[in-house]
């Protein structure tokens, strides 16, 4: 039931004093007249209601979510009591710099450690999310160039393997986008590249490891490549889970790099968003960095760049976010940041390792922190499509890994366990999955009607497209 | 060190060793030599919790809470019922992804939808999304999506906030829109100069409304002139003011947009907030971002889904609208507590003492010796001029504990009051300024 | 599962640094030897245990919660934020009294408001739950008539309708004790009464209205009786909920009273405490109250009674819980609290009123916050008992009403739906209670049956008493 | 003003019509006049939630909270994981009655059923029960559960903390057993007092260990002369300690109580904090306060039932053992989560961090000029004598936002430390005390 449909006229909760001034209102031609509905509840009613839509919800407390591309690591309950601290939920972000000291603190730590592990030189955490990210960070490239009087390049190379996000934020850069397939082994095509790049070149977006799970080992030659038709190259932060302290985006040539704080860095999804997409450069692109960035060391201050961008949005970005972020790299460590991405890879390839000899791997090569299986064999056996295994995984409690991404591999599912699970967590899941391939064999009906437990089965996506209903209507 | 992984050290050998693989070196081993880090990351060694609590907490502590505020300008600190903290504290909302898996996320899905409604409510529009991630970038995506063939040019007043107006021009310089700003006179849109500059290449009018002073615009006025060059028409409102203040749809426009934040959402030193972005319906599959749509599921039961994402990037990839995926759920669903705790007569009178509360303070102000500079109506904000310099006022404020208004200038001050701002408050900062 | 069967050897949380100064270990002799079997899990793991465990749990907000004779009113979220404010919660129980002066003033002003609610003296936070009031009350009724020199005083009267707690508490307090039988109409038998007193009785304890939901009209009469044979009056708080601003103990001619802020206040019952049982007094008492009270206005101070009984228990009571108690009363205020009874009161009416015509109600007259019904009728005609009807409310999402209580009706239920209900959800229930009236004629198996729909069925508790494991063994 | 009830007048106007009433004076019509509140009561006005906030916030600011604590004297400031505020905010632990409805509470009992367990293994014991309300009624109810028909005398240490001596006191007085206190010798029990004080109407010995001058008791001899003369055996430990020193069993008690509070309980000014109660199987059906046991489903599942409640008041009445229902399950529940958070080797850590702890400051103490009484070992709690007066010496730390020990006479000073205090924080106090 909707909150709309229940409470009644007149209940309400008592929230506020009686208005201590003379009371104003806006003269007639700038009073509201349309009637305001809004839920009228009182506390208990408004209680139970989200307490009913929450028990509606998996999180990630409720169970194994391998959801590919996502790492849907645990959220450490210190990153929660850390950003509700008054000392920061309570500040205003206007506020005298001499009284925002420890917030700065916060952006310049977390900027610090985010440019070490990232090997970038100085890092902006406005973007609140990684596609905010992608679109700030070619407008450095984009900057970059035109600062240089170099105007003829208007193309960003993406391959085929990319988020969907990479060529929407190349367009609302206002390049346009060349697609490079990739090659056999998932990875790169050299050649392929090589005919693309050319001085109309803006760029390159890539992810490494990309998004068959796999580490591109021809990194410096891609890279290499873009940077000798003048292009720069931008790396996509969604897959970092898999490198840190192993690799860094810097040290494999690329300029400018995205990071998902809420995909790597331990801070929560919220049921999408709010994220944070910090965006980290090296030394040439620093001047063209939007927003403001921390500067000193005893007392700290805010500078523009020289030359910025200017603003993604309003103010810093999310800084409890940030804070969150920050509690998490705190509490790793030097030590604990590669730990991290080791045991990713680890869970990982153990899966894949498990499962191989019944579900078709992709690529059957050692994964990174994920790794992309094709069920198109089962399909065409059993008429059981990736889609309807992710279903029935619901029935047992896992959340499904992403279906039908990365484009390049047909019906694909694409796992990544994160290192926060346990070895008991991936055996359980194990079995779950090659139980599901047995069904699949034995009652493919079963799983096309899956998911049975859940609060609601199947929806019809087609018919809620074709006849949107969007909003609630009150009777007039 | 904590580290969250929940093997030992023995399970990962016997990981290994059972995928064949000697050690976790072994496991990274196909990942090139010249490529790798070779002496380990420069940041401090990890902490055990104890010790991040307290780290943490100290670097809080060096910042100052004011328990007063008069201070606005795109962030605003009003009350926030209990209620909305314990909903968003719930840790399968907190810890849930994106809602791509309908059947076990409706929870999520119904909290967005209603906030979709209610969004639609506040602003008398008809469609809403599921939000973006501020004020200043539903503003530009807004300024995007009026984009048409023959209409690239944007016209934004200078009466906006600034943070917004740089979003949007950062905006257009990636889309490469044409973007003017609109002069301002006496501290409200310039009619006539809007007149001039409006023409058939006009994608869009945006202004704010009340704008960045606080001040009402003659906002259907400007509707007026936007709708008859063929532009869209899109306001920019704080949601509180629409408890009593006239709705965009109401004063003409096509598209509301505006920051959430005063909706139940803390200060935070400037995020996480959201962006709310609502239009008429003639522009639903314009709009960026997540929507959420009703459906059934196999056995007719009523049930909520992402919809119309053939807009969307992971479907359209580089001929999508806008590149938006992860936004702003968990405050949309801090707003959807806050509206409902508030509830129709809530928000109206919360808006009501916010501008009674300001006019108060103004009055007040004005009989301390500073001129108030708006010249029409206002709703919670305006702005004083005062002899005294602007700083030596807000430093004296500093010391009683209370954040004053905004500086604009020497003399100028962007002042804000809201419910949470008591008379005896008020009537002890304009004696501090009156004593400066 | 049980968290020992989760795990593993060595798997544990970084929660502490490492200790900075010479480690020093206890002697041989003092040192522990036998094996410490905790749990050793990571944090996800910890955390999705008990994330599971509270999914098999009901509590308020999860639906109506009627439950006679507890009071399970909704629990306001402003009075957790309250008892978390880290100036209540860090506060250490001996710190000198110029720096717990807040403290101070939360017990005071509790107090304050209690005793004018009550219509008593003073008042003691001591007692940690209701039967702990019900023992220090008793206590102070001992001390009071030793200190005149009355020792011949043995017995406590207490109605066979009376909760077991006061018994229980009686002879906890060294007494032996009379039960009364209730008349026809529920109501103390006055002439059973009278023959009763005398100059051995002690005192009566009485809650008013009574257990069966009814307010006893002869209460200045019954008190009079008490106090003719030199006895004190004991009023057990359980019921307080019906009455406050129509009617104070105190007035009714009780000297001591214990009230259960978890239930009447509002505050969480936490699956089974903390409670709180504040007892009240009347002037002659206060002399013998146990703890400290707080004295003062300006400059508050603790002092204890004169004649103190001494200690409930360490410390001042469950203080964060009278943060909870004294949000709620700040909250409500003068005309809140009134209300609050008045709707209690209301709501019981009105669902005994639409289940009147079915069910067969003990007592068939206007009731005050809880009726009981006796479905003895009903399980003679098909086999059907109160027990059944409960477990059958467990699978309609409502918590059942307390059965077989009080032991003077058969077959009882006993129904409390509290203030904080709304009409719907009465509405709601009575259907539920309704439609499992006619299940009970149709199909009366599948009540035996009940609950189905639920985590575990009917448990097996005569082997659990009679077989009793009461803890998890580790293998050897 | 709030209060919670969703009907508005109108409703509760026809609620009151369709049950024949016609006003809510009707509805109470029938209780007599005389007894009626004429004026109504004589407290301040509701609030609104906002004015509520502000009140008690600023009633919390009148409290000092120290960051440095070194008292502990029964309540004691340890470190509490993040994972528990976690876990016993959820709302369905929170808000849920005891679970007498076992079908919908299985997470309560199996919760409760894991704390058993953990107390079992803390303590050496067989049996625990589901707490009573903290470590003086733990105590006073471990007294009287080993009364037997012609034992009624209680022995009880002069070391024990004072808070528990005087909760027994009040429990005898009330179920009339005798109480004798055991002297005390150089801060010890006095074991010949104690052999010429029991005899065989000694139903009880109950000593504290560590005592409360924070000193190990012989405790395996106190028992020895208890069982010679046929007592039963009570120890008051503090859970911490048993991470490290010998449990009770070990010492061979028959009942071990004590106060929970310093597994994953806030200070709270005292409470809530939890008494844990385990004994030997034997005693099982004295044990008071509730038990949760396992059993089977109809369906043979493994379920938690409150179980051996023939012992209780509810069934026993005036025959029961003790009158104790509700308990302090959501501490208990805290507790579970703090042990699991810890692990085996979590809490030896901590046990060992306290000890070390107080006997570095102990030492440096010493260098500083102040003498420690404690003859013997002793765990986190020592006592110092100063020529200063004690007074001085905590008045003195108190400027520096230190908690200092708890002042026991005019010069001697119960210290406490516990894994919170570092090294740095000691030296500073240790300074600040020689500077005196």
């Amino acid at each position: 039931m909707l909150i709309f449909e229940k409470g009644k006229e007149g209940r309400g909760l008592s929230l506020l004093p009686e208005c201590d001034v003379e009371v104003i209102m806006p003269e007639d031609k700038n009073r509201r007249e349309r009637a305001l509905h809004l839920p009228q509840l009182s506390e208990t009613e408004i209680s139970r209601h989200y307490t009913e839509l929450a028990k509606k919800c998996h999180g990630v407390n409720d169970g194994f979510y391998p959801l590919g591309s996502c790492t849907m690591k645990y959220n450490p309950k210190i990153n929660e009591d850390m950003a509700s601290l008054p000392g920061f939920t309570e500040i205003h972000p206007l506020q005298p710099e001499h009284t925002v000291q420890g917030c700065m603190e916060v952006m310049k730590t977390l900027e610090d450690y985010l440019c070490e592990i990232t090997g970038m030189e100085r890092m902006t955490l406005q973007p609140a999310a990684g596609a905010h990210g992608e679109f700030t960070g070619l407008l450095l490239i984009k900057a970059y160039h035109e600062s240089r009087g170099d105007k003829k390049r208007t193309k960003i190379i993406v391959p085929d393997s990319a988020h969907g996000t990479n060529p929407a934020s190349a367009v609302m850069a206002g390049y346009s986008v060349v697609s490079v397939p990739s090659g056999e082994d998932g990875c790169v095509d050299l050649e392929k590249l090589k005919e693309a790049a050319g001085d109309d070149v803006a760029g390159l977006m890539l992810t490494n490891p990309n998004t068959v799970g796999l580490f591109d080992k021809n990194i410096l030659e891609i890279t290499r490549i873009i940077h000798d038709c003048g292009g720069q190259c931008y790396y996509d932060g969604a897959n970092l889970n898999a490198v840190m302290g192993t690799v860094r985006p810097g040290d494999m040539g690329f300029d400018v790099i995205h990071l998902n704080l809420h995909k790597t860095f331990s801070t929560p999804h919220g049921g999408g968003g709010p994220g944070s997409g910090p965006v980290g450069c090296k030394e040439h692109l620093v001047q063209f960095l939007p927003s403001v960035l921390v500067e000193g060391t005893e007392e700290l201050s805010f500078k523009k760049a020289e030359h910025s961008i200017g603003e993604m949005k309003d103010f810093y970005g999310n800084f409890l976010v940030a804070v969150r972020a920050l509690t998490y790299v705190m509490t790793l460590g030097k030590e604990g940041i590669p730990e991290a991405s080791g045991n990713a890879v680890l869970n990982a390839n153990y899966m894949m390792y498990k499962l191989k000899d019944l579900y078709t791997m992709a690529y059957d090569e050692v994964c990174m922190h994920e790794f992309v299986m094709s069920l198109s064999d089962l399909k065409k056996k059993t008429g059981v499509a990736a889609m309807d295994i992710a279903k029935g995984l619901l029935d047992n409690g896992i959340h499904p890994p992403t279906m039908y991404f990365p484009l390049i591999v047909d019906e694909a599912l694409m796992v990544e366990p994160t290192e926060t699970e346990s070895k008991e967590t991936l055996d359980q899941a194990i079995q779950v999955f090659r139980e599901l391939y047995k069904l699949a064999e034995e009652d493919a009906e079963k799983l096309h009607m899956a998911p049975v437990n859940t609060p609601v089965t199947r929806l019809d996506e087609v018919g809620a497209a074709r006849h949107p209903v969007l909003r609630y209507e009150f009777e007039k | 060190m904590g580290n969250y992984i929940p093997g030992t050290k023995q399970e990962q050998k016997e990981m290994l060793a059972e995928i064949g693989f000697e050690s976790m070196e072994d496991l990274f081993g196909h990942i090139p030599d010249e490529v790798k880090v070779k002496d380990g990351l420069h940041i401090p060694e990890g902490m055990s919790e104890l010790e991040v609590r307290r780290k943490m907490s100290q670097i809080a502590a060096k910042n100052k809470v004011f328990p007063v505020i008069f201070r606005g300008a795109g962030a605003y600190r009003h009350y926030i019922p209990s209620v909305v903290k314990s909903v968003i504290s719930k840790e399968n909302l907190v810890t849930a992804y994106t809602p791509y898996q309908a059947e076990i996320s409706q929870g999520i899905l119904q909290s967005i939808f209603e906030y979709q409604t209610m969004i639609c409510e506040l602003t008398g529009m008809d469609v809403s999304n599921a939000s973006v991630y501020d004020g200043g970038s539903a503003a530009a995506e807004a300024v995007a999506m009026c984009r048409e063939r023959k209409r690239s040019k944007a016209l934004i007043a200078a009466t906006v906030d600034p943070h917004v107006l740089e979003t949007v021009k950062t905006y257009c310089y990636g889309n490469e829109m044409e973007l003017d700003v609109i002069p301002e006179k006496d501290g409200a849109v310039d009619l006539e100069a809007l007149r001039a500059l409006v023409d058939s290449g006009t994608a869009c009018v945006y202004i704010q409304q009340p704008n960045y002073y606080g001040s009402l615009e003659d906002a259907e006025a400007i509707g007026e002139v936007a709708h008859e060059a063929g532009a869209k028409y899109i306001m920019g409102v704080n949601p509180i003011s629409l408890g009593i203040i006239k709705t965009p749809r109401e004063y003409g426009a096509d598209v509301a947009v505006g920051d959430g934040q005063p909706l139940g959402l803390s200060l935070a030193f400037g995020g996480p907030y959201l962006g709310f972005m609502a239009c008429v319906s003639g522009m639903t599959r314009k709009l960026p971002g997540r929507i959420v749509g009703q459906t059934k599921d196999h056995n007719g039961k009523t049930g909520y889904v992402l919809t119309l994402q053939a807009r969307e990037q992971h479907i359209r990839r580089e001929k999508a609208s806008s590149n938006v995926c992860s936004n702003q759920a968990l405050c949309a669903l801090a707003v959807g507590v806050y509206l409902a705790s508030m509830g129709s007569e809530g928000l109206k009178n919360v808006a009501v003492q916010c501008t009674s509360k300001a006019h108060y303070m103004a009055r007040e102000l004005e009989k301390a010796g500073c001129r108030v500079e708006n010249q029409g109506e206002f709703f919670h904000e305006f702005v004083t001029v005062s002899d005294a310099p602007a700083e030596s006022i807000l430093s004296a404020l500093e010391k009683e504990g209370i954040l004053g208004g905004y500086p604009l200038d020497e003399h100028r001050i962007l002042w804000c009051c809201t419910e949470m701002n008591s008379k005896e408050d008020i009537d002890r900062a304009v004696a501090i300024v009156k004593g400066v």
